[in-house]
């Protein structure tokens, strides 16, 4: 059981951070603000998620659980806020 | 080498990196940037040094309030200056002076802070000795509200002289008037969104902040930022307004902290064994109650720090 | 003296030493909270009263011969802080009511509420600042601990920066920013000493660390930033650059308590530096640099005041030619030397007759510029009949300045110039002479135009009353050359000796 | 290379970094961004002293801490009040770098 838990939680955070990789990727390669924009929220809020599913069975209470949930939601809060405050700025700027 | 070497050789490289960034940017406004994703990078830091209060507050003040402070600043001053006809730079005389002063001063700082002993003194055994007394499980907050509680007042009078000179800085006519935005000035729906869904959230984790401060990291500082960010949003959403400086409650809530941190201490000298001490085991009730002052007078302090002096008259 | 039993135990009178700072903060306090006219009237009522714990605080260490502590909250350092006064606090304690409170009645006629407004931007934040500066500079002179007193000296900037820009001109906001951006940086600066000293030896109390420390590279770079970080402040030459326009810029009531006051702060920091945390180790070298640099800002100001036209830039160039005499007492208080004792007594009393002085200078300045409505050196002739109140202020304060009999200027040069003679160092005798004569010289400036017979037309005379408060500073410079032997004993109590050969 | 060692040499070249800053850049904002390097460099310091303080179970010296939490709070205020001078100037004298104006020696006319 705590074998499948952990490789459970290896997965997961393997897969988050690669979509973090990626993120970070678009952010440097593609050409415009916008595509670039795209590419990070996306990113962020995958790789947040999984991240945040794989740290989920260590938590070890279920206080500890609830709070690293609460995280996951603030972020996805932030950047999609954000991300559209952003893309506005940018549409304004021409 | 570790795993978690190459991480903290990795996690300087790129504070350094930033921290250049700040320095060396063209544009005013990347380097404010820079300095904001910088003072989160540092937080990194302070947790890799063990020192998660520091951490808290690096990112809550250090880099998240000084952060809207310098990005508000820094994009007001891109819009008064249209040409910014003063980015031409110093001598390169005066530059190179400059900067071997500046690598001698590093090198200097290094070689001093490697030859500091290690393990160094301390004194931590001692806080630990009368962590007792103080009925409190964090020595941080012990130090600031009972060992040394004569500096965190001081220094709450440090933030009540900033919003005396900051409001010094109004012109004539705006004076009882209010800084920043008036309600509903630019309706935004994203903003509104937010500043509806995260204050509740926020006002709580910012109370959880300052009571867990008692026994673990946290304290009126963190949580008082958190307050202070939550009021912030609200206002950018312009669901809510900076009161008239002349406001009585405006001006209560801003002396409350120290006004209550003053009159505890001096309460010392009848009830416990001198100013700024508190009776035997009253002390862990007298400084929860005193943080509770103290983090609302830092949540409104903040803001108001932040929104500058007076800038239009007040709305009857 | 043996140090330990000072650090450990509050003494009698100890308490008055925490209320000289909790009042004026309290004072802080209730004026933003009541805000307009109450401001004024908490800081009038306060003044009094501080200046009368100042001299209790005097009369206390008088008595018992030996500094006054305060442990706060019952911590003893090194993890609490404790508060200590000796002879030179006491006496700038005192000093500091008296000027602070003559600033303030000076002050009433310009910054009083306008009658119908419940409230105005620069008068409350005069009266709030003014009490600042007080309460800080309290602290600064009472501090045991560096990180405490690193506090004071934060407390100082914020209040002394808004004041000189209280008039909202584009000179004084820019004067103000580099003033500030000057203060931080020294505070910075001293700020990183104190990390050192604290990852050197585990504590930051005054008398502690004055038994741990020892010559070692960590504690002469700790020390030489925290002296450069003050000196920014002092505005010791070359770091003086953002004085003068700060200074003359000002309100005059702010101008007196920034050049006789503030710059005194970080000053007896620097002495608290060397004579109270570094007795112990030898520093006759860094008192060299220190003296070289008095001189410097000696010959540099007085040739700057001696070209000025504005009567309140000379007098703002005449404080960087006077910052310079206090640190010639650096090299003459090494050892355990005769006149050791003669040179500190000169040091002191040139900090307080400088204080009074200039206070009366700028206060006198000040009415002259309003009264004028300019203070162009040239178009002062004849001023001398209109006003004679104000320059005999003016006049009794130059005369303290040059260092002419009787006077506390002429007292503490001639204490320095016997000092310097005894120890065999001529050289520093000869700046002080020098200086002086150039004082006389740019004072020579003023006074030969004002004291001419022209007709001059005053837009508006004076007050009595504020010519007579800038006249009773200048007066109390003067008497200070009648100091009693009494007075240089008090201002031993509480000096240690520095360690070194006697020269 | 424990991370205190690490964080000592950043805290020592964050220092020169504002302070090259602080010296060279003419805007004030830059200034005052240099200003708030070496405040940071110079807590770091304090956290490399609080680090090597480690004892009484305690993983660094609380006292340095508690230091630095006073000296963040007063680095922000300090901002404050620069950033409104900075504004004000500029509202009164448009902008203005502070080594292109002069100290005024001449009489004012």
């Amino acid at each position: 059981m705590n074998v499948l838990l952990d490789l459970f939680s290896v997965i997961a955070i393997c897969f988050g951070t690669f979509f973090f990789l990626a993120g970070t990727a678009g952010l440097l390669r593609f050409p415009d603000a916008l595509s670039r924009l795209h590419a990070l929220t996306k990113a962020d809020n995958l790789g947040v998620g999984l991240i945040v599913l794989g740290l989920l069975p260590h938590a070890g209470s279920l206080l500890a659980a609830l709070k690293l949930v609460a995280i996951w939601a603030l972020i996805q809060l932030a950047g999609a806020t954000s991300a559209q405050l952003i893309a506005r700025a940018i549409r304004r700027s021409g | 080498m570790s795993i978690l070497q190459i991480l903290d050789i990795g996690l300087a490289g790129l504070v350094l990196a930033v921290a250049a960034w700040t320095v060396f940017a063209r544009d005013a406004f990347a380097a404010v940037v820079g300095f904001v994703a910088y003072g989160l990078l540092l937080s990194l830091v302070w947790v890799r040094l063990f020192a998660v209060d520091v951490a808290l507050t690096e990112a809550a003040i250090g880099s998240g309030v000084t952060g809207v402070l310098l990005i508000g600043a820094a994009g007001r001053l891109r819009k008064l200056e249209a040409s910014g006809g003063d980015d031409e730079l110093p001598g390169a005389s005066l530059r190179l002076f400059a900067a071997a002063l500046c690598i001698f001063v590093t090198l200097v700082l290094a070689g001093v802070v490697l030859s500091l002993p290690d393990p160094g003194p301390t004194l931590a055994p001692e806080a630990a000795r009368h962590l007792a007394e103080t009925g409190l499980g964090n020595p941080i907050t012990a130090v600031l509200l009972s060992y040394r509680s004569f500096d965190t007042m001081l220094e709450k009078v440090v933030l009540v002289l900033a919003v005396v000179g900051v409001w010094s800085l109004a012109a004539d006519q705006y004076w009882g008037g209010a800084a920043g935005n008036p309600r509903g000035a630019e309706p935004d729906g994203t903003r509104a969104l937010l500043a509806q869904v995260l204050p509740p959230l926020g006002i709580l984790i910012g109370i959880h902040m300052v009571w867990v401060g008692a026994d673990e990291p946290g304290g009126a500082f963190q949580g008082g930022a958190i307050l202070a960010a939550m009021w912030m949003i609200t206002m950018m959403a312009g669901l809510t307004e900076m009161p008239s400086i002349r406001s009585r409650l405006l001006r209560l809530v801003l002396v409350a902290g120290p006004a209550v941190f003053v009159a505890v201490g001096v309460a010392g000298v009848a009830f416990a064994s001198g100013v700024f001490a508190y009776p035997t085991g009253f002390a862990k009730p007298l400084i929860l109650f005193i943080e509770a002052f103290m983090t609302l007078s830092i949540a409104v302090t903040l803001p108001v720090l932040v929104a500058g002096p007076p800038k239009r008259l007040r709305q009857q | 003296m043996n140090a330990a039993p000072i650090a450990s135990a509050s003494t009698a009178g100890g308490s008055l030493l925490w209320l000289a700072i909790i009042l004026p903060v309290v004072g802080i306090l209730a004026s933003l909270l009541s805000g307009g006219r109450h401001a004024e009237r908490i800081a009038l009522l306060l003044m009094p009263t501080g200046f009368g714990i100042a001299i209790a605080i005097a009369i206390f260490l008088w008595r018992s011969g030996q500094p006054l502590v305060y442990v706060i909250g019952g911590f003893n350092p090194p993890l609490g802080i404790a508060l200590r006064a000796d002879g030179f606090s006491a006496v700038m304690l005192v000093t500091t009511a008296l000027i602070v409170a003559a600033a303030g009645f000076y002050a009433r006629a310009i910054f009083a509420t306008p009658p119908g407004i419940t409230e105005a931007r620069a008068p409350l934040t005069f009266w709030i600042l003014l009490q600042a500066i007080w309460a800080s500079l309290n602290l600064v002179f009472l501090g045991g601990d560096l990180f405490n007193l690193y506090v004071a000296i934060e407390l100082l900037t914020f209040a002394a920066v808004p004041l000189v820009c209280l008039d909202s001109r584009a000179e004084t906001i820019s004067a103000a920013l580099r003033y500030l951006l000057f203060a931080l940086c020294g505070s910075v600066f001293y700020l990183l000493g104190v990390a050192l000293l604290y990852g050197a030896y585990g504590t930051l109390d005054i008398v502690l660390l004055s038994d741990r420390v020892s010559s070692e590279p960590v504690v002469w770079v700790a020390a030489g930033l925290m002296t450069a970080g003050l000196l920014a402040k002092t505005a010791l030459f070359p770091l003086h650059l953002w004085l003068p326009p700060a200074h003359a810029n000002a309100p005059a009531a702010c101008s007196a308590v920034l050049s006789a006051l503030v710059v005194k702060g970080s000053f007896f920091l620097i002495v608290r530096l060397w004579f109270g945390v570094l007795p112990n180790v030898p520093h006759e070298a860094v008192s060299f640099i220190l003296a070289a640099l008095g001189s410097a800002a000696i010959l540099f100001g007085s040739v700057l005041a001696l070209q000025q036209e504005r009567l309140k830039l000379l007098i703002a160039y005449s404080t960087v030619a006077q910052i310079g005499y206090l640190f010639l007492m650096f090299p003459l208080v090494q050892g355990p030397n005769l006149w050791v004792a003669e040179a500190w007594s000169g040091g002191i009393m040139q900090t307080l007759s400088h204080a009074f002085a200039k206070a009366a200078m700028f206060l006198a300045a000040g009415l002259i510029a309003e009264s004028l409505g300019h203070d162009r050196i040239r178009d002062l002739r004849g001023i001398g009949a209109v006003m004679p109140m104000t320059l005999f202020a003016f006049g009794l304060g130059g005369l303290s300045l040059m260092g002419l009999p009787p006077s506390g200027g002429f007292l503490a040069k001639w204490l320095l110039l016997k000092a310097s003679i005894e120890a065999g160092r001529p050289i520093w005798g000869a700046v002080m002479l020098s200086g002086g004569l150039l004082a006389a010289g740019y004072l020579y400036r003023v006074l030969a135009p004002a004291l001419s017979s022209d007709i001059l037309h005053l837009k508006a005379p004076p007050r009595r009353s504020r010519e007579a408060v800038a006249l009773a500073l200048a007066l109390t410079a003067i008497a200070l050359g009648f100091a009693p032997k009494a007075f240089f004993d008090f201002l031993q109590i509480g000096r240690v000796a520095v360690a070194g050969g006697s020269s | 290379m424990t991370a205190a060692t690490l964080a000592g040499f950043i805290g020592s070249a964050l220092v020169g970094l504002g302070l090259y800053g602080l010296i060279t850049d003419p805007q004030p904002i830059r200034k005052i961004l240099g200003f708030n390097l070496i405040g940071s460099g110079v807590f770091l310091l304090f956290g490399i002293v609080a680090r090597k303080g480690a004892a009484a179970g305690f993983a660094a010296d609380p006292v340095p801490q508690a230091m630095v939490i006073t000296g963040i709070v007063v680095a922000f205020s300090a901002s404050a009040l620069a950033i409104a001078l900075v504004l004000r100037l500029y509202e009164v004298a448009g902008p203005v770098s502070l080594r292109s104006e002069h100290t005024s020696n001449k009489a004012e006319k």
